[in-house]
Formats: C-alpha cells, sequence, structure tokens
C-alpha cells in the first residue's frame, strides 16, 4: 500500500536499539585477521634483494645495505599506500602487516619509520 | 512575487551534491532548468601516462585506485586483460573467488547508491539505514580481503588471498541479513510516498535514447536495454553461474531504484551458487615479470555498468598503452538530456542516480599552479600566516599555544 | 567460433583485406588493423551491417612515426570489433564518428587533449579531459611527452 | 524598569529562550540521530557550534547590500523573541497579553521568514537568491493552513487572547479534544515555517548548498541559527498554548513544569515527522499545502463554528 510514513515503525523501534555508530577515539575499532596496516621489517630475515623496493607501487620503501649482511628498511608511512605487495614479494617473510592503521602525523620527516639492523624489532623514529 | 529568472547556477566543481569535483553549469528559469552543459576533467590524474610508466605489479594498484568504490572492477579489468595477453591459464577457484568479491562489491556499491539516492532528496534515515546495513557486506569484504576498500585482491594469474572454510558460514549469514534488509528497501522504495514522488517521472531516459546516447549498466536496464556484460561476454566466473539481467521499462529514476535492488537481490543468489560450488585447487599461478607483446580488450559489468580496458603490451615489464573507459563516461552523457526542462530540485537525484564516479571518468594530470598567483588567489603560505595573524588579532596565539601543548605526532 | 569466423569471412571477402589483418584473438574478439583510406567504409559497414551496434572506447596509441586509434564496437552478443587505423603524426586526421554515437564525442576529445588529433567534424565545444589553460602543442600520452616539459614552460615564463 | 529589563534579557527574555532553543535543538537532533540509529551529539553540541561560530570572523560578500545584510539576523531574532512574550508560560497568563494578541504573534512569527528572504536576496548570490525565493514562495503555501488552524480554537473560545483562551479551555478542557485534527495540520505547517524535512526547501543542502545562509558566517550565522532554534519553541510553544493547553490553572510553578513538557513534546514529534519523509520539490509541496492542508483547516474551523453553534443554543 502506498502511503506516506512508511518508514515510522522501524523509525520508532531503532529507538530502543544499541546505536549502530560508536564513539570512535573512545572505543576503539578492531580490524580483521588479515588487514594491511603498518608494515613491520625483519632486519635479520633480510637477504638484500630489494625485490619488495621494485614492486612497492609508490617507491615507499627503501632496503639499505648498513654492514655485512645486514640490511635495513627506511618505510614512508606518507607514500605507502598499504596494498602488502612487498609483503607478498618477499622471498624470505622479512615483512609483515599489522593491525595499526592510525599513522595519521602533522610531520612528514616523522612519517618515515626506519627499522634498523641494530636494534632488531625496535621501532626508531628518524629525527 | 520576484523571481529568479535566467540564472546560470554553478553545480561544481565544489557543490553538496557532488561527491567530487566536476562542473555541471545549469541555466535557470524560475526553479526550471533551461539548458546545461557539463564540464568534466577536474580529476583527471594521468593514470594512464603514469600505468605506461611503471611495471604491471606497480599498474594493478594503480588502476585499483581508479576508484574506490568500484576498486575490485577495475583491477580485475585489467588483471584479466594482461592474463590474455600473457597467455595464463586461471585456475577455477581463483575465478570463483574474484567473482565473489565482485557480487560483494556490488552489493557494497548499490547499498551505498541507495543512501546516497536517499541523501540527495532529502531522507537521511534511508541513508543511515542504508549504510548502516553496507556495514555487513563491509566486514565480510574486510574479513576477505583484509581492508573495506581497494581491497588488493587481484594478482596477475590469479587471487592473493583464499577462501577458507570457517568464512564460508559467516558470509552466508551476513547474506541472509542483508537479503532481509533489502526485502525491506525494497518495500519502503515502491509503498513510502514521499519516495515515489520524488522518483517517478523524474530523469526520463527512453529506450530509444538509452541505446542511442550509449547508456550503460543500470541506468541503461531501466530503460528496458537489455544489455549486461556479465551475461553477454562472461568473464571469470559468470559462465557457470545462473542469474536473470533486472531490466525495467520505467525509463526513470524510479526504475534505476528497481533495477539496482533488484540486481542486490540476484547477487544474493550468487554469492550463494558461488560458496556452493567453490572449486577446489590453487588460487594463483606465476605469472612472469615480463609479458609476451600483444594486445587485448577486456570488458567488465562492473557496479556502474560496462567497465573497459585495453593493454598493450611490449614484451617488457611495462605496459606498451593502458586504456581505461570508466562506466561513468558513457553515462554522464546524457545527464544533460535527462535533466533538460526539469525542475532544479530534481538535478542532485537524477546526477545521483547514473551511480556518477568521475574520479573513474577522468584518471587525469595534476597541473601546477602557472604563473604568479592573481590578486583572487591565496598561496597556502600567504594563508597560514593571515590566519595566524587575524586570530592573533583576537588575542589567540598559536605559537604560544604550540609551546604549552606540544602537537603531538602520530607516532610514539 | 562459427560466429566469429563468418565475420573474418566478411571483412575479408568485402574490402579484399588479406587474412592476417583480420584476426581472431580468442572468443568474442576480433582485431582488424584497417588502412586509413578506407576507415569510413569499414566503419560504416561494420556498424549498419554488421550491427556492432555498441561503441565501447576509443584507444588512441603513439606507435611511432604513426598514432594508431582502436575503434573498439561491439554487438549485443558480446562480439567486440577492434578496428585500428593508423594515420602519419605529421597530420593525425581523423572522421569523427559521433553521427553514429553521440558518445563518442568524450573519446574523440580525449584523443584530441591526450594525443594531438585531430578530428574532422567535432564541433569546438569544451576541451576534456584537459584544463582549459593546458598549453597548447603538449600532448601528454604521446612517448616523447615528459611531465619535464610542462616545468620548463612554467619556469621560463616565470623567470 | 529593572523588572522590564530582567524580563527582556533574562526570564523569559533572551537568555532563557536562548538556552531552551538550544535545549530543544540538542533534544531534536538527539532525537533524530536516535531515530536513525545512530549515537548523536553530545548535550553541550548546540552550546558549542553557537562558541564556534561567535569566535569566526564574519565575512560580508562584496557584492551584498551590507546594511540589510548584517541587520537581518537581528530583526529576525528579535522579532521571534517578542512573539514569545505574549504566551503563557508559567499560568494562565502570559507576560503581555491583550486581545488580539494571537494575531500578533503569527504575525510577528512571520518576520524570521521574511528576514530569510531579505537576507538572502541581498546576498546577491546565485543560490541564497534561490534560497530566497522559495523561502517567500513556500511562506504563502503553509501560512494559510496555519493561520486558519490556529484560528479554529480561538473561535471556539470566542477570544483573541491567548491567556484568555488558555483560561477558556483551563475551565472547559473536553473542547480541546475537538482540535485535534487542527493540531495536527498546525504540526505539518509548523514543519513548513522551521523548514525541516520534508519542507527544507528552501534551504535544500544537495540542491542550493545552503539557500539563504550560504553566504553568511561568523556571528551572522550564529545569530541565525540562534534564531531558528527560538523560532522552533515559539513555534511549539504557539501550538501547546493552542491545541494543549491543560493544567495551566494549577499555579505557576506545575503551569510552568508542565509547558516545558508540552513544548518538548512538540519537538519531540517534529523531530518524528521529519526522520520518516524525504523532501518535496516546492511544487508538489504547494500543491500539497492547497490541495489538502487548507481544506483540512476550513473544515477544522468549519467544525469549531458548529460545535460553539451548538454550545450556545
Amino acid at each position: 500500500m502506498i502511503r506516506p510514513g512508511r518508514m515510522i515503525r522501524e523509525v520508532l523501534e531503532s529507538l530502543f536499539k544499541k546505536a549502530a555508530t560508536t564513539k570512535y577515539p573512545l572505543v576503539k575499532a578492531v580490524m580483521p585477521d588479515k588487514f594491511r596496516g603498518k608494515l613491520k621489517f625483519y632486519p635479520e630475515r633480510c637477504i638484500g634483494c630489494k625485490i619488495c623496493m621494485r614492486d612497492c607501487p609508490s617507491n615507499a620503501i627503501i632496503i639499505r645495505k648498513v654492514g655485512e649482511k645486514n640490511f635495513e628498511a627506511e618505510i614512508d608511512l606518507a607514500k605507502c599506500i598499504y596494498c602488502a605487495q612487498c609483503v607478498d614479494s618477499c622471498p624470505k617473510k622479512a615483512l609483515e602487516s599489522t593491525k595499526e592503521f592510525e599513522l595519521a602525523g602533522l610531520d612528514h620527516e616523522k612519517l618515515k619509520v626506519v627499522f634498523s639492523a641494530e636494534t632488531e624489532d625496535t621501532v626508531e623514529t628518524k629525527a | 512575487m520576484p523571481e529568479p529568472s535566467n540564472f546560470r547556477i554553478p553545480i561544481g566543481p565544489q557543490h553538496p551534491a557532488l561527491k567530487e569535483p566536476e562542473c555541471f553549469s545549469i541555466v535557470l528559469k524560475g526553479e526550471k532548468i533551461t539548458s546545461m552543459n557539463v564540464r568534466l576533467g577536474y580529476n583527471h590524474r594521468g593514470i594512464e601516462k603514469a600505468c605506461e610508466e611503471r611495471t604491471y605489479i606497480q599498474d594493478m594498484y594503480l588502476i585499483e585506485r581508479v576508484c574506490g568504490i568500484c576498486s575490485h572492477s577495475h583491477a580485475t579489468c585489467f588483471v584479466q586483460a594482461v592474463e590474455e595477453i600473457a597467455g595464463l591459464e586461471v585456475s577455477k577457484r581463483a575465478q570463483y573467488i574474484r567473482t565473489l568479491i565482485a557480487e560483494l562489491e556490488r552489493i557494497h556499491s548499490h547499498l551505498l547508491w541507495l543512501g546516497v539516492a536517499g541523501h540527495e532528496i532529502g531522507f537521511d534515515t534511508l541513508l543511515m539505514y542504508t549504510w548502516r546495513d553496507r556495514e555487513g557486506v563491509m566486514d565480510v569484504l574486510a574479513m576477505l580481503t583484509g581492508n573495506r576498500v581497494n581491497y588488493g585482491m587481484n594478482t596477475i594469474g590469479g587471487v592473493r588471498r583464499d577462501v577458507t572454510s570457517e568464512q564460508i558460514p559467516q558470509i552466508l549469514s551476513a547474506i541472509d541479513i542483508l537479503e532481509e534488509r533489502t526485502k525491506y528497501y525494497i518495500q519502503i522504495a515502491t509503498e513510502e510516498v514521499t519516495l515515489r514522488e520524488r522518483l517517478s517521472g523524474v530523469g526520463v531516459l527512453s529506450h530509444d535514447d538509452a541505446v542511442h546516447l550509449g547508456a550503460v549498466g543500470p541506468t541503461a536496464r531501466a530503460s528496458a536495454v537489455d544489455r549486461d556484460i556479465r551475461r553477454d561476454d562472461p568473464y571469470a566466473a559468470y559462465g557457470e553461474l545462473s542469474f536473470k539481467v533486472i531490466t525495467d521499462n520505467h525509463n526513470d529514476v524510479y526504475g534505476r531504484t528497481l533495477v539496482r535492488v533488484g540486481e542486490l537481490m540476484e547477487s544474493y543468489k550468487m554469492v550463494r551458487q558461488i560458496l556452493k560450488n567453490l572449486p577446489e585447487g590453487p588460487v594463483a599461478v606465476k605469472a612472469p615479470r615480463k609479458i609476451p607483446a600483444g594486445e587485448a580488450l577486456s570488458r567488465y559489468e562492473a557496479p556502474r555498468g560496462e567497465d573497459v580496458h585495453y593493454v598493450k603490451a611490449n614484451g617488457t615489464d611495462k605496459p606498451e598503452r593502458v586504456k581505461i573507459r570508466a562506466p561513468t563516461l558513457a553515462n554522464v552523457q546524457v545527464v544533460a538530456h535527462m535533466l533538460k526542462d526539469r525542475y532544479l530540485a530534481d538535478m542532485p537525484i537524477v546526477i545521483a542516480a547514473i551511480d556518477p564516479c568521475f574520479s573513474c571518468t577522468d584518471r587525469a594530470i595534476s597541473v601546477r599552479e602557472q604563473g604568479n598567483s592573481t590578486a583572487g588567489t591565496m598561496s597556502w603560505p600567504t594563508l597560514h600566516s593571515y590566519s595566524i595573524d587575524w586570530y592573533r588579532k583576537q588575542g589567540i596565539d598559536f605559537a604560544e599555544l604550540n609551546k604549552k601543548f606540544k602537537i603531538r605526532g602520530a607516532l610514539k | 567460433m562459427s560466429e566469429e569466423n563468418d565475420i573474418q569471412q566478411e571483412l575479408t571477402g568485402q574490402f579484399s583485406f588479406s587474412i592476417d589483418k583480420v584476426r581472431i584473438q580468442r572468443v568474442r574478439r576480433i582485431f582488424a588493423v584497417i588502412p586509413s583510406e578506407k576507415f569510413a567504409e569499414v566503419f560504416d559497414y561494420a556498424v549498419k551491417k554488421l550491427k556492432f551496434v555498441i561503441l565501447a572506447a576509443i584507444t588512441g596509441l603513439d606507435e611511432g612515426p604513426t598514432l594508431g586509434f582502436i575503434y573498439h564496437i561491439a554487438r549485443e552478443n558480446g562480439i567486440v570489433l577492434n578496428l585500428h587505423v593508423s594515420v602519419p603524426k605529421e597530420n593525425p586526421v581523423l572522421k569523427t564518428i559521433t553521427p553514429y554515437f553521440p558518445a563518442a564525442d568524450a573519446y574523440e576529445r580525449e584523443l584530441v587533449d591526450l594525443l594531438g588529433a585531430k578530428v574532422e567534424g567535432l564541433d569546438a565545444g569544451f576541451r576534456y579531459p584537459l584544463p582549459d589553460d593546458w598549453p597548447a602543442n603538449q600532448f601528454p600520452l604521446r612517448k616523447d611527452w615528459k611531465i619535464e616539459m610542462l616545468d620548463k614552460k612554467e619556469v621560463t615564463e616565470n623567470a | 524598569m529593572a523588572i522590564a529589563l530582567f524580563n527582556i534579557l533574562i526570564f523569559p527574555g533572551f537568555l532563557f529562550i536562548g538556552v531552551f532553543g538550544m535545549l530543544a535543538e540538542y533534544i531534536d537532533r538527539k532525537l533524530y540521530a536516535m531515530l536513525q540509529n545512530r549515537v548523536g551529539p553530545p548535550w553541550y553540541q548546540p552550546l558549542a557550534d553557537f562558541i564556534k561560530l561567535v569566535a569566526k570572523e564574519d565575512i560580508v560578500p562584496e557584492q551584498a547590500d551590507a546594511r540589510v545584510f548584517t541587520l537581518m539576523p537581528v530583526v529576525a531574532l528579535t522579532g521571534t523573541v517578542t512573539a514569545f512574550f505574549c504566551i503563557p508560560l508559567w499560568g494562565t497568563k502570559a507576560l503581555f497579553s491583550f486581545n488580539g494578541d494571537l494575531v500578533v504573534v503569527l504575525y510577528l512569527m512571520t518576520i524570521p521568514t521574511m528576514t530569510y528572504f531579505l537576507g538572502g536576496w541581498y546576498s546577491r548570490s546565485v543560490f541564497s537568491m534561490i534560497g530566497a525565493a522559495r523561502s517567500i514562495t513556500q511562506l504563502f503555501a503553509y501560512e494559510i493552513p496555519l493561520f486558519l488552524c490556529v484560528l479554529a480554537p480561538a473561535m471556539l473560545a470566542n477570544t483573541w487572547s491567548l491567556s484568555e483562551m488558555t483560561v477558556y479551555y483551563n475551565s472547559h478542557p473536553w473542547f480541546g479534544l475537538f482540535n485535534i485534527a487542527g493540531f495536527v495540520i498546525a504540526l505539518v505547517a509548523l514543519l513548513g515555517k522551521l523548514e525541516k524535512v520534508p519542507f527544507d526547501i528552501p534551504e535544500a543542502e544537495t540542491e542550493i548548498v545552503a539557500g539563504t545562509f550560504t553566504e553568511y558566517s561568523g556571528r551572522l550565522l550564529a545569530l541565525f541559527r540562534m534564531c531558528i532554534d527560538v523560532e522552533m519553541v515559539v513555534g511549539a510553544s504557539l501550538l501547546a498554548a493552542v491545541f494543549l493547553p491543560f493544567g495551566m490553572h494549577y499555579g505557576s510553578a506545575v503551569g510552568f513544569g508542565l509547558y516545558l513538557v508540552k513544548v518538548l513534546f512538540v519537538v519531540a514529534l517534529l523531530s518524528v515527522l521529519r526522520t520518516i519523509f524525504a523532501r518535496l520539490r516546492i511544487d508538489q509541496m504547494i500543491s500539497f499545502c492547497w490541495k489538502y492542508m487548507a481544506p483540512a483547516a476550513f473544515l477544522q474551523l468549519l467544525a469549531d463554528l458548529i460545535i460553539k453553534g451548538i454550545h450556545a443554543s
């Protein structure tokens, strides 16, 4: 039947439902398991083949040789498009996607993350 | 009563009815539109040129970003063309998974459209409800691919992620809920009187005009043009699925709404079929980095209509030429026709009814500011210092405040 | 594949092309290379007699000394005919196909803006997709065009 | 003098109605959000919006008539607040009450719409001008049904004073029930006056950006937005006084409490109504008002006349 106010019932029922939206920064959003977030680099696994650099669509990753069989990675979070092609391309699984997604920042320089070989898993921010 | 007569009003490049910058320049007499110009190109990002300078793997992600909503469409269309040139035999399972993502994408796109249509005619409640329900399919997509948009599911030679058996019941239950909700929206669309009033008889495009002007997708199908690439030129797994092509002969926005909700119901059916008949096998075959010389044309039924990609390879790891024809480019040309002698108030919904995606359409080049800034414009540093000065006059000094509260960066 | 073969036969027979100019790449995909002087004739025949009634797109190519244009036209049942014409780069003149397909307007404008084709019969209208203040004789899709060409011009102007 | 100043500035003048307007706006927005299954804004949102706007720069367009442009928000706010003084808030008697104040209230409530028109027209922006033309067109459509169905209860009470009407209906409470149809019509007409969905045509966001208010910014926009809130409260108060005049004779405290409840009830009804419709087109809106609303309002008037005749005999 064509009539006005066809949605009135649904609308009034909504009063007693839990809101579908959340108060985001207060309530954390949960990412799915396969989420492609900020990258993590394991320097000890890297063999320096630089396939990730070649495949990266946005030239966001740079692998540098810092010693005999030691490599560090610099990832520019502002350039990265989070496609995780480098994770797929890496033959030694030296790269990994994490669930971290709140990466906005005001300073471009601070968005360049260096995973250096010496300090293993720690994340160091380039000054 | 004073009446504005023969106004020229700019709808865009910046206008609340448009989610992306395009310019519809409208001449109004009172509330009636007497003539209209469509100006495209504000979003030209030079993607086709950029593709020639990148490898196939890089192009895949670039092309995925032609459009956010139909990202899988463009990526699949491109990848299919490359696979045809390289002569890669993609496994059945990969084909099915591609089709699954394609249909889920169609579901999310059509639900999104329904909400946008509601918003354009001031029915925000419809917007809120459809977008709430759309979260169901977005969650499924995020579960399957990792992300809500730009799924990154395709790779040359197959797909990047498999569908596990635990995921299947979750997808099915989400689809069941969505089907229930879609039935409700069909009821609303056909029975709510204000909605009917705003949609019926608006943006009329006769069957002959639709054929003549080359409309595609739901816009054409609502004018009883029985064309659907999924059936006519089957790709991926569509040749093995059974589905109806929804057409309608209302020829107006109401018809386009019915076609889209009808397609939603078909998509649910297809998703169930795919999950039932999902073949076993590998999800990707190894692709060479260098694609042999050759050319291919790939067509794909995106949620908005026929998407066409032409790829020419020259034997290196970079394509010689990539041509993208997004569905909106075919459809936008009928908008001016549909709006002639209609009310200004119908403009947003008629433009929205082709489900425009202008960034798809343009794919352009950025032009840096030429010459010195003119009197009317302010460069960013000037504007910045102007705003600081203005606030300082009001007694608020940002330099001091910044010292006091050190602005936290995103990284610890 | 019989339908595709019929089309191949018909095209080669009608216009006395050699068979290797009309290539069936796969099911529903026919690529035909046609000489530019015969283009209008072949296109008319393909649209009117062979019922290729859908225009999918027009692709422009930079082929070195020539510019190539591929007209992708399709039948209702999904068969696509790709008509490839080449014209010399010095004088890349084309006839418009807007009388057949009004929608070709946008594709032809793209050829004009991005590749520098000259389309006969296309009314002046607006530019698409490049901005109005785009410098003349800069055709970004040509292979010899680099983004620096645009910047250099700006630098010399501002200096 | 001090009392008059207190009345104008504090209660029931600018301060009280400003705060009450913001409360009404909050309830409207929160309820709207809840009906749409959303969380909605926090309680201080209207105040935060107001402070934000006040802190911003006023920009007067170069081509606009600066005097009219800056004056209009003030006129609009003054007009609506003046109307508020004639509505009984805490008992059967309003601050100012005289025979004919009902007509004055209706007249004063037209002032904001006129200021939207003038402000928009003298902005000299295409969107503002179309919005202005639309708001005046719409005025002619909803005003007649609104007037007719507000006058009907007055007819029955045989007075043109809101305060006397309240007295009459409190002594004859059952007569109020005869006006329910009028209440519904007035509610819908009020949606038109307040420019809310389905009648938000003059400021239809997706068509003409913000209509009249496209060029307004800073303090002037803050005043206009305040005026819209106040207009909502005054409109709701008028409807409450005319159609729901019950229980006002139990003394100031009870009366005032009841008044608040009634106004918020009307505001809530308005929110529900604007949730369930799509925006109409201006031509559809006018034909709806003239084809259905005006005749219905006439019937209400006729019914009240007949009842009055029966009661008198």
